[in-house]
């Protein structure tokens, strides 16, 4: 290169982000790409409030018991003095009170709000599992494939291809059934190996989408300037891989594992629906819709679950966004 | 356990009276007078549960179309391949078998009337040989005359399991068929006589490897409705089933819909029990539940096919809606939905560990789970109140559970501070899962902790529940199980859920019942000639089970159904415990 | 381009028994596995109250359980690709290419029951797809064009809470509301084929229509809004205005062009996925289509049906990839190179 | 008048962080067959210019003032549509990456053709005939069959020519190239510049080439404007900046200027830091963080905005250092350095 300065290349870029990061981040020294991020992240109003929403959720999960002891009953208690027992509905419609702030459920009288808070425990767990999961086999994959291109890139490919082109619902349902025939061979058992099972199942067949883009980054990244630099300074490939492209993949592994997260919440929610997931009595806001299909006539039944799912993927989404637009403000154009 | 929807066939042997009439006709009085508040009883053509006992709306009007409609589709209207008993019902617009049930209300409805045949079948040769004779003149829809070769057709073809699967195996198990015999389709030359002979036209003899008194209960299934030979096309046949009754099938298209029209080769001066009214039937299959429920409410619709009552959601307009309740009835099934303790798995191969269950167990909690007072009784035995022979037991507390009796039990097998167990259910059934999450509630109380599992119904008895081999590698210990009777005698009722002797690999309904005691009683009634004799012999049976505290008994099923409006001559029949197929019309 | 086709082709052809393998094997390998027996196969199939042992090994056999998985495999492949025969009974009937099996638990064979569903889950995939693409591409573009304007904010607000709702969460409310409690929409499970009455058939399936266009509309808008925005900042719009081009033919003809053509891969592929069903969309309606299908024949473990169902699926994600990546390479002129 | 002059440009941008001072106050002039070299780093506002001449910010966020006067007529205050009738024709624009510069989607000949149809009411087939003349004019063989090629089956060098020719198409009087020989390789580099000093000559048009490369403009220019943080800081002949350049970045950008007899990768004189930002733009001289002679100022440099003053004939520096210390630092520490290498 003929760059007698620091010339980035992106001057062409006319657009006033562009010149404004390219300049102001690199003279402003000592400051990391995080510091930077972090500072336009708590600018982000919105995002913030997505977060915060986040942190909500997960200490109302963490401390679940806690919340509940406070303002309800224990999630699998009966209270079936709370039931018309010829309809099997909430006496008064939704048993709705400052005693159940989200009402009973039907038939048992659950506490509908507890289940809803114990509900985000599994919802938030396995979500976070299952990204972790596909984010790590997707980033290996993607940065294998990306860096070492050729017959490796182009067996990796395939390999995305065919797990895209499986029906993912159909295969997860089945699965799920299959699986459950090794229980008597494992040493887990219950709730554990039921989360594991949806852990793996959501995050097995999700990595190919983080893979396919941790691979273009790491393709492009293989052909950009520093590489290039350090390459013609003799650094070796290991190197290259660990102290080039690596850390500059981590701004695209947290946002689309943070965009990743609530895809995954409804994923978990759409099988926990489709009945297949945790085992009763344990709370699942999947389960709880599912089961609300029978009492429409009470649609608080399906309102606080389906709020709560909604609730959750939103914030998630406006956090993820928040952070996207924080780490690669050009994404946001 | 093939009849998930539909309540299965409920039989009087005979002319036998029905022990126990108030909960034979009306519903388990229990579960009645809570809600009825004497509607039953008022002389209104309509009221809630008017239908129990007499005929809603009775009316001779021809004309008009029969709607129909079930949510899914039923096994088949094969005559010879299926096992719902709205099915048996139903197929006797289309099809008719030797015998039948009175078309009359309440335990009226549970007597057997000859149909394609003369009178009901002659016993000889004490009771192993049954003749019958098909009234002449009774043709198929294209004018052929029906035939004795005919019915004894259509009993031999759907003896081939391979290609019937849906259906009983009732003749297929006592008939005296040769060895060689396959199939019709296989072994088509075999002479078959030894087990039907048909020495003219119109006389048909069955001859049985054992007497059976009630065989009449038999060739009441459809199995005997006529399938001329041309005509049968295995399991194809479903697509067209040849009428012999007032209508035949117009349209087949299986699971969307059937239409029938009236056979213009049905002749009233041979069917005395029929009246035929509408002109024609639409059946719709494959609605969705909420939506059936609410076009019957609204009039677009005359009746629910499956006949086992309303959704949950309709359950509660219709009992805040008096106009609608004035529609609804609410009969008893001869179906128990009960919850096996499995006597392999320890602790419950002490007898002790198992009634501590019963006792900690919540029977209103259960109650509830299976649906509330509307759905079902709470059971205080295995066998349902309309089986020949059933008894008042009392030998557990029926209430919110017995704490103190159940940690009684618990010190006497030798477990004080309780134990843990697993207990399976049906994941596809919501009820089930209430059940045993009721269970887990209350046995906690005296320390019994449960973990639940729940499968699809499909591999619930195949793989988990019925397979001795899983249920002990992973000390299942409970699960939930429901039976309904083919017959309402004992046989009928219990021979698969309590016989120690047909336990198998896999597949098994029996999931605990191991007991000497009940075997030798079984056999016993199995030889007893004298019905009454046998029916308390049964009974014995039910006290049995529960004394060795092999099951906990939840509910005796109960529907919440709605007559559709201006439907006439309705009512429940006794014989299938929904409302009788055979002559409603419309007005 | 001949030989892309061609290469994509036998891309798509390898995709496809990789794919039937590998259905394959969790269904009949995995299940061996964990040791399950040919017996517990046939136990699944043995319907009535009193089938004894001895018919259960008998079945086992007649249905092939016995033996080595390999010979199963092959029969099956050999049963999409050239039919089998199957015993009815009565006769010995020949289920033509592509037999996908017959299921010995509802006695009929697979192929005709996913021809009888198809038309369903394509009518919901067809309207559907018209109705988010029209609707999502629009407001994208509007919303890129107005970038920060109430209506790009009012729009994405909209759309990011649509991709945040779950379509049962929204389908049941939504059936509840306008079917059961305004009685405007068709209730749950209907569904009228287009050849027998046209206007039944959109109403019946508008609901499901907008319930499942609105999730996608959602996902469109924000795709097609960021496309645009990327490519409007591109170096060749500015060349473009440089030219003197007028704002309108820089936006549709440059803009526009190059925005779109990854939104078409994805519809392509979305489609594909959705001709396969679209399970909780079908569930939460219960249209009788290729997803409720799926979801029916899983809870029977009717494995030809599961089986069956999976590869038409398969299939159609398959096709749309190829057809996608042909498209593309017309669209793209640099893809021909590849 | 000038052809082209501008007085005063301001060309700010409101963005999140702050005020984007892209271009700050910049006046120059430039007559028809005339050369400007504009030179700076990245981000010293030197494409923003560019494309303020061109309108291209017109209808953005960008805040513009001050005047551009082109052949007599004011464009800052005219009409969208004015200005965008002069694009193409009046002035056209080269650009540094035309790979990217380039729609993917579309043949070059198509592209040339639509520029071409824009401003003449011509049928397609005399648009293409001239597209393939103008092919042939910029060099690049077989012009009637490559015309129907995409720009990626181009090469660099190919591509940049065909660039040049849809840039030329419409005979514009003002043509600008930004950048124009950054992605060539130095051999095409060469060819390219050769090309575009034949055809300015043909067109008589006046040019203004953008670079970050004395390089470049030392063999095309007639005056070079150095600009730093969005502003000029030294201008003058191109005689006037490679013999006698007074501002110590300039110095800066000679030293690192590349030689044929240096590896490319050395640098004589680099400037320590980098580029300002343009949101918190240092307080008095933008280059003092940076500039080596900051301390010979007495303070001044941090607190006061220097003044572009003319030192002689036409050489106008913006420095706070007094004019003979400045000839003196450059004949006795700069240039000694820089003629021993």
């Amino acid at each position: 290169m003929t760059a007698p300065l620091d010339v980035s290349g992106d001057e062409q870029h006319a657009a006033p982000e562009a010149v404004s990061q390219g300049a102001g981040a690199k003279a402003i020294q000592g400051r990391s790409l995080g510091q930077i991020a972090w500072t336009r992240l708590k600018r982000d109003k919105v995002a913030m409030g997505g977060a915060g929403v986040v942190v909500f959720l997960i200490l109302a999960a963490v401390f679940a018991p806690v919340v509940v002891g406070w303002f309800g009953h224990p999630p699998n208690e009966f209270h079936q003095e709370m039931i018309d027992t010829l309809t099997m509905q909430p006496k008064g419609g939704t048993g709705i009170s400052a005693d159940f702030l989200f009402g009973v459920e039907p038939v048992n009288g659950r506490d509908l709000f507890s289940r809803v808070v114990y509900g985000a425990r599994i919802s938030l767990l396995v979500a976070f599992l299952a990204t972790l999961l596909s984010v790590v086999i997707g980033s290996i994959m993607g940065v294998v494939a990306g860096y070492f291109g050729g017959w490796v890139d182009a067996l990796i490919s395939r390999l995305m291809d065919v797990f895209l082109a499986f029906p993912l619902l159909v295969f997860a349902l089945s699965l799920v059934g299959v699986l459950g025939q090794f229980e008597t061979q494992l040493a887990i058992k219950g709730d554990t190996l039921r989360i594991l099972l949806l852990v793996f199942i959501i995050g097995f067949f999700n990595w190919p989408y983080i893979g396919r883009i941790i691979r273009g980054q790491t393709l492009s990244l293989r052909e950009r300037e520093f590489v290039d630099a350090a390459r013609s300074i003799g650094a070796r490939g290991p190197y290259i891989l660990f102290r080039e492209i690596l850390p500059n993949l981590i701004a695209p592994i947290l946002i689309y594992a943070t965009l990743l997260i609530p895809s995954n919440v409804l994923f978990e929610a759409a099988l926990s629906f489709l009945g297949v997931g945790i085992q009763p009595p344990t709370a699942t806001w999947g389960g709880m819709l599912a089961a609300a299909v029978k009492y429409y006539t009470v649609p608080h039944f399906m309102f606080f679950p389906g709020m709560a799912i909604f609730i959750t993927v939103l914030a998630f989404n406006l956090f993820g966004d928040g952070l996207r637009d924080a780490l690669d403000p050009r994404s946001s154009r | 356990m093939r009849k998930r929807y539909a309540t299965p066939a409920l039989v009087a042997t005979g002319v036998a009276l029905c022990l126990g009439l108030s909960a034979c006709g009306g519903g388990g009085g229990g579960g009645q007078s809570a809600d009825s508040g004497g509607a039953a009883g008022q002389g209104d053509a309509a009221g809630f549960n008017a239908a129990l006992e007499k005929v809603v709306n009775p009316s001779d009007k021809k004309g008009g179309t029969l709607k129909m409609a079930i949510t899914e589709a039923w096994d088949s209207i094969d005559p010879g391949d299926t096992y719902y008993a709205l099915s048996w019902n139903f197929s006797r617009i289309y099809g008719r078998p030797l015998v039948t049930y009175n078309p009359a209300p309440g335990a009226e409805g549970r007597k057997l009337v000859p149909d394609l045949a003369e009178s009901l079948g002659e016993a000889s040769d004490g009771g192993k040989t049954w003749t019958y004779k098909i009234r002449p003149g009774v043709k198929f829809e294209d004018g052929t005359i029906i035939t004795s070769k005919d019915v004894k057709y259509a009993v031999l073809r759907q003896l081939d399991k391979d290609t019937f699967v849906n259906g009983p195996t009732y003749f297929g198990d006592y008939l005296d068929l040769p060895k060689d015999f396959k199939s019709v389709y296989k072994t088509p030359d075999v002479n078959t006589d030894s087990a039907i002979e048909t020495p003219d036209d119109q006389t048909i003899v069955f001859h049985l490897k054992k007497p059976y008194a009630g065989f009449d209960n038999f060739a009441a299934t459809p199995a005997t409705v006529p399938v001329p030979k041309d005509k049968d096309s295995g399991i194809k046949y479903r697509q067209h089933p040849i009428a012999s009754g007032p209508y035949m099938f117009e349209k087949v298209e299986e699971g969307k819909q059937y239409t029938l029209v009236r056979n213009p080769n049905w002749d009233p001066a041979t069917d005395p029990i029929r009246k035929a009214l509408p002109d024609r039937y639409e059946l719709q299959l494959g609605v969705e539940a909420n939506d059936l429920d609410n076009r019957i409410m609204s009039g677009d619709l005359h009746i629910d096919l499956a006949g086992t009552g309303v959704q949950a959601a309709a359950t509660a307009t219709v009992q805040n809606d008096p106009e609608l309740k004035a529609r609804a009835d609410n009969p008893t099934a001869a179906r128990t939905w009960y919850i096996s303790l499995l006597s392999d798995t320890p602790p419950f191969d002490n007898v002790e560990c198992r009634k501590a269950v019963i006792y900690a167990a919540d029977r209103v909690g259960l109650q509830n789970a299976y649906g509330g007072q509307l759905a079902g009784e709470i059971a205080s035995g295995l066998m349902p109140p309309s089986i020949g022979g059933w008894q008042k037991l009392d030998l557990y507390p029926t209430g919110t559970g017995d704490v103190a009796k159940a940690k009684e039990a618990l010190a006497a097998c030798g477990k004080p501070d309780g134990f843990e167990t697993t207990m399976t259910f049906r994941s596809d059934r919501p009820k089930e899962q209430a059940a045993a999450e009721s269970m887990q509630q209350a046995l906690a109380k005296a320390g019994i902790k449960l973990t639940l599992k729940g499968f699809p119904t499909s591999e619930y008895f195949p793989s988990y529940a019925g397979k001795p081999a899983y249920t002990k590698k992973n000390n299942i210990g409970i699960a939930t199980n429901g039976w309904a009777a083919d017959w309402n005698d004992g046989f009928g009722f219990f021979s698969q859920i309590v016989d120690s002797r047909v336990i198998r690999e896999a597949g098994n309904y029996n999931l605990g019942v191991k007991s000497p005691e009940i075997d030798a009683l079984i056999d016993k009634a199995n030889l007893e000639q004298d019905a009454a004799t046998r029916d308390a012999i049964w009974g014995e049976v039910d006290r049995k089970v529960m004394e060795g505290a092999y099951v906990l008994p939840a509910v005796w099923a109960k529907g919440l159904t709605l007559r559709g409006k201006g439907l006439t001559n309705v009512f429940v029949t006794g014989a299938y415990d929904m409302y009788d197929y055979l002559n409603l019309g419309v007005e | 381009m001949v030989t892309y086709i061609i290469r994509r082709l036998i891309a798509a052809v390898l995709m496809l028994v990789v794919v039937s393998i590998v259905t394959f094997s969790i269904f009949f390998v995995v299940p061996r596995l964990a040791g399950v027996t040919a017996t517990d196969f046939a136990n699944r199939y043995v319907g009535s109250k009193g089938a004894t042992a001895e018919t259960v090994v008998a079945l086992a056999d007649k249905l092939g359980f016995n033996d080595p998985l390999t010979v199963q495999y092959g029969r099956w492949v050999k049963g999409i690709v050239a039919g089998s025969d199957f015993d009815t009974g009565a006769s010995i009937e020949h289920c033509p290419a592509p037999c996908f099996g017959y299921s010995f638990i509802t006695k009929t064979p697979v192929w005709p029951e996913l021809l009888d569903r198809l038309p369903v889950t394509v009518s919901l995939a067809i309207g559907a797809s018209v109705i988010w693409l029209v609707a999502g591409v629009s407001t994208g573009v509007l919303s890129a064009l107005r970038r920060g304007s109430f209506f790009d904010r009012a729009a994405m607000g909209v759309a990011l809470a649509g991709v945040s709702l779950p379509i049962f969460f929204t389908g049941m409310m939504s059936l509840v509301f306008f079917s059961y409690k305004l009685g405007i929409t068709a209730p749950g499970r209907s569904y009228t084929s287009f050849v027998d009455d046209p206007v039944r058939w959109a109403y019946n399936l508008i609901l499901p229509w907008i319930t499942l266009a609105f999730l996608y509309a959602a996902v469109y808008a924000r795709l097609t809004r960021a496309g645009m925005l990327e490519t409007m900042g591109e170096d060749y719009i500015r060349t473009a205005r440089a030219k003197g081009l007028r704002e309108p033919t820089v936006i549709v003809k440059h803009g526009l062009r190059g925005a779109l053509t990854p939104i078409i891969t994805i519809f392509g592929m979305d489609v594909g996925l959705l001709l396969g069903g679209a399970i909780l969309t079908e569930t939460t309606f219960s249209l009788p289509g290729l997803g409720k299908y799926a979801v029916q024949a899983i809870s029977a473990n009717d494995l030809p049906k599961i089986m069956g169902v999976t590869m038409l699926v398969a299939f159609f994600v398959v096709m749309a990839n190829l057809l996608v990546d042909l498209l593309y390479a017309v669209v793209d002129p640099r893809v021909r190179l590849r | 008048m000038s052809f082209l002059e501008l007085k005063d440009l301001r060309i700010h941008f409101p963005t999140d962080d702050g005020l984007v001072k892209s271009v700050d106050g910049l006046s120059f002039t430039l007559e028809r067959g005339k050369t400007l070299g504009i030179v700076g780093e990245s981000g010293s506002g030197k494409s923003v210019t560019s494309l303020g001449i061109l309108g291209l910010h017109k209808g953005t966020r960008a805040r513009i003032s001050g005047e551009i006067w082109l052949d007599g007529e004011e464009l800052v205050g005219a009409g969208v549509e004015h200005v965008r009738k002069l694009r193409g024709k009046k002035m056209a624009m080269i650009f540094q990456d035309p790979l990217s510069a380039m729609h993917p989607y579309y043949t070059v000949g198509n592209q040339i053709i639509e520029a071409y149809r824009i401003h003449h009411d011509v049928s397609k087939k005399v648009a293409r005939k001239h597209a393939i003349d103008m092919l042939a004019r910029v060099g690049i063989p077989q012009p009637d069959r490559r015309v129907d090629s995409y720009p990626h089956e181009f090469s660099g060098g190919m591509r940049q020519r065909a660039m040049i020719a849809m840039a030329l198409c419409c005979d514009p009087e003002l043509l600008i190239a930004d950048e124009p020989t950054t992605a060539l390789d130095v051999t095409v580099q060469a060819q390219i510049l050769d090309l575009m000093r034949d055809l300015q000559r043909d067109f008589n048009a006046a040019l203004i080439i953008i670079t970050h490369d004395l390089g470049v403009v030392a063999e095309l220019s007639d005056d070079i404007l150095v600009m730093y943080g969005g502003k000029c800081i030294e201008y003058g002949s191109a005689e006037d900046i490679f013999e006698r350049p007074e501002h110590p970045y300039s110095w800066g950008l000679l030293g690192s200027m590349p030689r044929l007899d240096r590896e490319p990768t050395e640098r004589l004189l680099p400037i320590q830091g980098s580029p300002p930002s343009l949101i918190n733009v240092p307080p008095g001289c933008a280059f003092h963080p940076r500039c080596p002679y900051a301390d010979r100022t007495a303070g001044r440099s941090q607190t006061e905005v220097p003044e572009l003053l003319e030192t002689h004939g036409g050489h106008r520096v913006r420095c706070h250092l007094p004019s003979d210390q400045r000839r003196g630092i450059w004949e006795n520490e700069i240039k000694p350095n820089l003629e021993a290498s």
